[in-house]
């Protein structure tokens, strides 16, 4: 019994990312709504984000900002050995930076082509415009 | 860091997300996905990932949830799903 | 021995497409194809003596693939094709000319580029070394042929050009090229040799399916039943009709299934599986299929496209004899056939000119307004048929001396009936253009030839059908020479 | 300075795209130019590339060009990797990125008069992305590239003239995203398991880990990302309409590039990440995948026949041309990735062929339908003969380069014994003949009532202007020469690439 | 649709949730990537670049190549929404609207003539005009220097602190979005016009990719901010830190104008009048 509650707690993290990322998944596969379809990709997005998170966490370690004395910033000043162990990892936290950067570009794109969508048709709903293409 | 804690937030994000959606209204969906990019901020800080959150609380849940907002208005709210 | 010379036989009448292209006047135009004929023709010309003393003449293009560059070398075989196609083209150039300005066809600067283009290719198939460049220009030929068989741009021409390249590149893509890669993924190379190298490879189930694959899909060679885009091609202008589809085209056909089955299989392997006799059995249904069909045809150029098709299997059933014999009739027949054939496509063609007719029951009578060409005509049947005093007698008997060779009596019956055949279908045209009774005659009793650029080309290539019964050579000793080397004695 | 190409190759282009953009609202005749400049220090730079990476010894150094980005060692900073094997791609996108650039000059002018500094921008990012896609030596540093890629592509393409531009484009925002989350995901699964992101770092620490599920669904996912990005057969339902709506100067560029550049991404995960060992060995997917291929090059070319026009023809034929190298990389002997890996130049050359010479008639004539070219050979003879020339090399009609590839293919086929892809191979070559000769035809006989005019001259000819035609005729002979030089090709960049990889 | 759609998140999720049993538990130390490559930026990543902060030392010295590229994808967004949305200029024959703040009386003016004369006492409104609220454009305008000021601390503190160049660019660009939406676009526009963003998007840009042109031009790799040294007169390591604030300088330009620019795209589709 013990072994499944530790089991998931060690997993539930990548449980619930795998579920955030299967909404956004069924949002742009299932939904017709075209800003639907985009908050889906977003949520996917989120969700790897929250992975790769997830990876980076370290128990008992703190942020990844260097303890550093008054002196500040002096690289000669820093006086005790910096354990890998103290600090969380920070290279997932920097690609997720990225990524959500990449994100909202993508965004901001994927809104521009919906507003053109719908400057044209005058919905963004998949099926009306493809009714509306067919009657083309 | 309390597990309970990021239990309950976790749970949190997981409802925004259906929330946004699932809801029949694209600015709502554009404000429940507000919601959950902050959610999703707050559980990142949690996990000790302060740059990442603050990333999220200032694009995700600022800039991104403007864009919506923006593009919602310049279109339509309406939506059948 | 490396030498430039059949590359610059390939290419030299490539380089004439540019000046033809550029060129805006007629007279410029035809000036630079002959040029390019004739020297096409000296250059092979110049390699023949080599290849009677046996060398061998071998240059390398490109390394494409391992086992199988671009390559060319010169055999006998090749040698005598080359040197049938090389020559045909210069007669037809001047027929070309002849045809295309006395029907002010449009569109002769395409035709004369296209012209050279196939030409090319054919020299190229019969000078290719491997597989691979035997495909490439077997490739390039039935692309090239294209424009030429669909000249007129109709709607006629659209259907007959449609069947023709689903047949041909049909077959080359779908069949070909499989088996080719099987054969090189058999033996690792694909250069052809005297013996072949497909020898203890397979099993022999998959040398059968090969052969079968390759016999039927060079269908240039109209071996039944892919036959049929052969009279559909009939739709192009003569000249085309005369070089690419009793020359060039079908030849090259014939001649890449003779190359594979005596360079790839090698006569030993296919007498070792009994590969020849299968091989027999097809050509000698397409020959008696193929005359029998061409008795019921009234379309002249239809009639001549059938006959075509039972005689190109002639070729494919002497070398399927495998006997030393039959072999050299087989392949002294792509040279007799191609000039007995080309003077009775020449025939129809200046028929047409002159006429203006297409059909065997409007020419009753038309030996006394087109005597010469008439006289041609008969002299080519006569070739076709096998009957001295032309040339064709020479390849029947050594084919039928095969049959004996070979113990095949079946196949010597097969050559008798189909003689017979071809008599029964020429015969009559010959008679009731000559001996028609006065009040049946279509025509008025008045010499009206064809201009001189159709007729001279079409008696030239008359007298060459009777001088090759008596004077042979090089052709008589390039195909001795193609049998000792495929038979190795 | 040589030492510096890595570097130069993207710098530049990157550095010019910025400069683009900046004279664009200054002044926007600097625009071309510069895009000119910059793409051509790009191919200076991986022609460059290419010889220092062929005259490396192999036994020495690998034959690698590393070049460390920012003075970081590996697997700690970025670094760039350049083997025959990319450095063949990349002197393949910038070529024809250059070619494209200039032929297409006329008609962007026309098309986006006033937006010419962002469009050009956005097409030199593009190559920019395409050209650090193929030259990474880093994960991550991909996905970031492969965003660049994707986004200025979802821009270029909503321009197309077309009424259905923008819906084809966010259809392709939706997949492209998913399958480049995708991607990331799977980079995210090998760095949990391995630590690092660098690729030759993940391949030394990979082969301890082969048993683990992680490993192999990081392998799994990567391959469905990659295969969304690439169009591959169930997951192309974007890549037909986004390609066919783009403009054309647009599609000239997308269609031979992204693709074949998402196949190298295929090919280098497979080979150089994930060992072919665990590729082919410990993973049992390798039959599934080549029949899956099968059935993409069936699917595409019959799609193909039932396309209502040129372009929508063409990027079914990408759809099938796609299954040719997955399948043939799959296969998994020397022959399929020799086939594959030649496949992914030569289909990047004749695609490019075919749709530039579709953006000239597109360019004259102002339509790609069927009935638009009729009697386009009298129109604009040069133009057909580019277009013909690629289609024989779709087709497979030696000596163009098609034909080649896919002997390599198809010995591949017969090699693994996997006879399904040969038919596949070979019907699809059949289709293509049908096809392209359905056009060819239309082209020659014109229309129907005006036939068989003896003697007279010709219809006027409106031949698109001399810098359109040039760069085709030049991609057109590319495509012979490239053929010819098969030999050379396969012998001193692929089989190098291969054995380094200890395959078989 | 919504079938295959969960079928196939059904599967694909299914799968997932399998592969997730070899994972190594969630935060353990131990696990590879907190081993292999991490503990190098942690343990000499401040000796090495003189940034505490290791997320800023790896993002803009260690990656700074992908940090790069992921500000040229703003840049690019940027971009994009321009190409797609932008109508430029507008036609000579629409009508402007100009309203009267103190009066709330339209005046309409024909042919896009500029009203001459006191135009401070008018605004040029859209037929879509809503009043603004003065509360709101108050306390906007109050807070918005400090919203600024914040984000520069954030550019300027980001060895030190969590932030950088781009989390202060965005809340750079968000002040300016907040002008907009508290106000109109065109009050917006007015401090920094469309020119102004767009060069100011690829300038951004081009201070990082410059930075790192400048070191290679200097003999050094592409972004080897220890070429540095040589321009600045400081030992290398400072070099590198320096490096990373010019770069991050560039990012914060980049961004904040990036996302104005996609803002004032999307929120007047285009056409540049009053926004939301």
């Amino acid at each position: 019994m013990s072994e499944i509650i530790s089991s998931v707690v060690a997993h539930y993290n990548y449980w619930i990312y795998i579920a955030l990322m299967m909404i956004g998944l069924y949002a742009v596969i299932g939904k017709k709504n075209l800003i639907k379809k985009i908050i889906g990709v977003n949520i996917f997005q989120t969700a790897i984000i929250l992975f790769y998170v997830s990876i980076g966490a370290k128990k008992g370690a703190t942020i990844p900002i260097i303890h550093h004395g008054p002196g500040g910033g002096h690289h000669e000043t820093t006086a005790s050995v910096i354990e890998a162990s103290q600090y969380m990892n920070p290279l997932p936290h920097v690609l997720m930076l990225t990524a959500i950067v990449v994100a909202v570009a993508t965004l901001g794109v994927a809104l521009a082509l919906a507003i053109k969508v719908y400057n044209q048709y005058g919905t963004l709903e998949e099926d009306e415009i493809l009714s509306r293409i067919r009657v083309r | 860091m309390l597990w309970q804690l990021d239990l309950v937030i976790l749970t949190l994000v997981v409802a925004t997300a259906i929330g946004a959606v699932a809801i029949k209204d694209l600015l709502g969906s554009a404000i429940l996905f507000g919601a959950y990019s902050f959610m999703m901020c707050l559980l990142w800080a949690i996990m000790g990932a302060v740059d990442v959150a603050f990333t999220e609380a200032s694009v995700g849940a600022g800039v991104s949830t403007v864009f919506f907002v923006a593009a919602v208005f310049r279109t339509t709210r309406r939506t059948k799903d | 021995m490396i030498s430039i010379k059949p590359l610059l036989a390939v290419l030299v009448s490539l380089l004439v497409v540019p000046i033809l292209v550029s060129s805006r006047t007629p007279n410029v135009r035809e000036a630079w194809t002959f040029a390019a004929a004739s020297a096409k023709f000296l250059i092979v010309v110049s390699m023949v003596p080599a290849v009677l003393r046996g060398e061998q003449l071998v240059y390398t293009v490109a390394q494409v693939i391992p086992g199988a560059p671009i390559a060319f070398r010169v055999d006998p075989l090749g040698m005598l094709f080359a040197l049938v196609a090389s020559s045909l083209w210069i007669v037809t150039t001047a027929y070309s000319i002849g045809y295309m300005r006395g029907l002010g066809e449009h569109g002769q600067t395409r035709y004369f580029c296209f012209f050279a283009i196939a030409l090319s290719s054919t020299i190229g198939v019969a000078f290719s070394a491997n597989l691979l460049t035997l495909y490439l220009f077997y490739e390039i030929l039935s692309l090239a042929t294209y424009p030429l068989v669909t000249h007129h741009q109709d709607a006629e021409a659209r259907v007959s050009g449609r069947k023709y390249l689903v047949y041909i590149l049909g077959t080359s893509i779908g069949l070909v090229l499989p088996a080719m890669l099987i054969c090189y993924h058999l033996s690792g190379t694909l250069a052809f040799s005297d013996q072949g190298f497909l020898a203890g490879t397979g099993p022999p189930q998959l040398m059968t399916i090969l052969l079968f694959m390759f016999v039927f899909g060079f269908a240039k060679a109209a071996i039944l039943p892919f036959h049929g885009w052969l009279p559909a091609a009939m739709v192009a202008p003569t000249p085309v009709s005369a070089l690419l589809h009793a020359v060039a085209v079908v030849k090259v056909g014939v001649f890449s299934i003779v190359r594979v089955l005596t360079g790839v299989f090698g006569i030993e392997l296919l007498s070792w599986l009994n590969l020849g006799t299968i091989v027999c059995v097809i050509a000698s249904c397409t020959i008696l299929i193929a005359s029998l069909i061409a008795l019921s045809q009234d379309n002249l150029k239809r009639l001549l496209a059938f006959s075509t098709i039972g005689q190109l299997s002639y070729i494919i059933l002497g070398v399927g004899l495998l006997s030393p014999k039959g072999i050299t009739g087989g392949v002294l027949h792509i040279a007799m056939h191609a000039f007995g054939k080309i003077t009775l496509f020449f025939c129809a063609g200046a028929i047409f000119v002159a006429t203006g007719k297409r059909n065997i029951s409007e020419m009753v009578g038309i030996g006394r307004r087109m005597p010469v060409t008439m006289t041609a005509f008969f002299i080519g049947a006569l070739s076709i048929t096998g009957l001295p005093p032309a040339g064709g007698f020479l390849s029947k008997w050594y084919l039928g001396l095969g049959t004996l060779q070979a113990d095949q009596i079946t196949m010597l019956v097969v050559l008798l009936v189909s003689s017979l055949l071809n008599a029964a279908y020429f015969m009559p045209i010959v008679y009731r253009a000559f001996f028609c009774p006065a009040e049946m005659a279509m025509f008025e009793n008045r010499v009206q030839e064809a201009p001189a650029f159709c007729v001279v080309p079409l008696v030239l290539t008359a007298l060459i059908s009777i001088i090759l019964l008596f004077y042979p050579e090089p052709f008589f000793s390039l195909a001795r020479l193609v049998a000792q080397g495929v038979t190795g004695g | 300075m040589s030492s510096q190409y890595p570097g130069l190759l993207i710098i530049v282009p990157l550095l010019s795209a910025l400069l683009i953009s900046v004279a664009g609202w200054v002044n926007k005749r600097l625009c071309f130019p510069i895009a000119v400049v910059g793409l051509s220090v790009a191919l200076y730079a991986s022609i460059g590339l290419l010889l220092r990476v062929l005259a490396a010894d192999p036994a020495l150094d690998g034959g690698v060009v590393l070049y460390r980005l920012g003075g970081w060692d590996p697997p700690w900073g970025i670094a760039y990797y350049v083997d025959r094997l990319n450095a063949l791609v990349l002197v393949v996108v910038s070529v024809s990125a250059l070619l494209n650039l200039i032929a297409t000059k006329n008609d962007v002018r026309e098309s986006f008069s006033t937006k010419i500094g962002a469009f050009y921008t956005l097409y030199i990012l593009l190559v920019t992305g395409l050209l650090g896609i193929t030259v990474t030596g880093d994960a991550f540093n991909l996905y970031v590239l492969l965003e660049i890629t994707a986004l200025t592509g979802y821009g270029l393409i909503a321009m197309g003239g077309e009424y259905r531009a923008p819906l084809a484009s966010l259809n392709y925002v939706y997949m492209g995203t998913i399958g480049a989350c995708f991607y990331l995901l799977g980079v995210g699964y090998l760095y949990m398991i391995t630590g690092s992101l660098n690729m030759a770092d993940i391949a030394s620490i990979l082969p301890g880990l082969y048993d683990s599920k992680v490993v192999l669904a990081a392998f799994v996912i990567c391959m469905v990302g990659v295969w969304l990005k690439m169009g591959f057969f169930p997951l192309h339902a974007w890549l037909p309409n986004a390609y066919t709506y783009a403009p054309s100067a647009v599609s000239s560029l997308i269609a031979p590039l992204m693709t074949k550049v998402m196949i190298y991404v295929m090919i280098r995960l497979m080979l150089t990440v994930f060992t072919p060992e665990f590729t082919f060995s410990v993973l049992a997917l390798q039959t599934s995948v080549v029949w899956l291929a099968v059935i993409a090059i069936v699917m595409g070319s019959i799609l193909a026949l039932g396309a209502p026009d040129v372009k929508k023809m063409l990027t079914y034929i990408i759809v099938a041309e796609v299954g040719y190298m997955v399948g043939g990389a799959w296969l998994g002997n020397r022959a399929g990735m020799t086939g594959s890996i030649l496949h992914i130049a030569n289909d990047a050359l004749m695609t490019l062929c075919v749709f530039l010479a579709v953006g000239n008639v597109v360019y004259r004539v102002k339509g790609y339908g069927f009935d638009d070219l009729r009697g386009i050979f009298v129109k604009m003879p040069f133009t057909m003969i580019g277009f013909v020339a690629g289609a024989f090399s779709i087709i497979g009609v030696p000596p163009t380069c098609g034909f080649f590839s896919k002997w390599y293919l198809i010995s591949g086929g017969i090699e693994a014994g996997h006879y399904g892809f040969v038919a596949a191979l070979v019907f699809s070559s059949l289709i293509n003949a049908v096809l392209f000769f359905k056009l060819i035809e239309v082209g020659y006989y014109g229309s129907e009532d005006a036939h068989h005019h003896h003697g007279t001259t010709p219809v006027s000819m409106a031949e698109a202007p001399v810098s359109m035609v040039v760069p085709l005729l030049i991609v057109a002979g590319g495509l012979i020469a490239v053929g010819l030089y098969t030999g050379d090709i396969v012998a001193r960049i692929i089989d190098p690439v291969i054995a380094q990889t200890i395959m078989d | 649709m919504k079938f295959l759609g969960i079928i196939v998140v059904v599967i694909t999720g299914a799968l997932l949730v399998y592969t997730t049993g070899d994972f190594p538990s969630w935060s353990d130390p131990a696990s590879p990537a907190s081993t292999h490559v991490s503990p190098h930026y942690i343990e000499k990543g401040m000796h090495e670049t003189a940034a505490p902060n290791i997320v800023t030392a790896v993002l803009a010295d260690y990656r700074g190549f992908d940090t790069l590229f992921e500000t040229t994808v703003v840049f690019c967004a940027g971009v994009v929404c321009f190409f797609l949305l932008r109508i430029p200029g507008r036609s000579p024959f629409t009508e402007c609207q100009y309203r009267h703040k103190a009066t709330g009386i339209t005046v309409r003016v024909k042919h896009d003539r500029k009203m001459s004369g006191s135009f401070g006492e008018f605004e040029r409104i859209d037929t879509l005009w809503t009043p603004h609220d003065l509360i709101i454009q108050t306390a906007c305008r109050i807070l918005i220097p400090f919203i600024q000021l914040f984000a520069l601390y954030v550019i300027a503190h980001g060895h030190h602190s969590p932030g950088g160049g781009f989390q202060g660019g965005v809340i750079l660009g968000a002040s300016i979005i907040l002008l907009a939406i508290s106000h109109d676009l065109r009050t917006a526009l007015d401090r920094l016009g469309e020119k102004a963003h767009a060069i100011l998007c690829s300038v951004g840009v081009l201070v990082y990719a410059g930075t790192g042109a400048v070191c290679m031009v200097l003999g050094f790799n592409f972004l080897d901010y220890g070429a540095l040294a040589r321009i600045l007169h400081v030992d290398p390591v400072m070099a590198r830190s320096h490096g990373i604030l010019v770069v991050e300088v560039g990012v914060g330009l980049a961004v904040m104008a990036a996302l104005i620019w996609i803002y004032s795209n999307v929120s007047s589709r285009g056409n540049y009048d009053e926004g939301l």
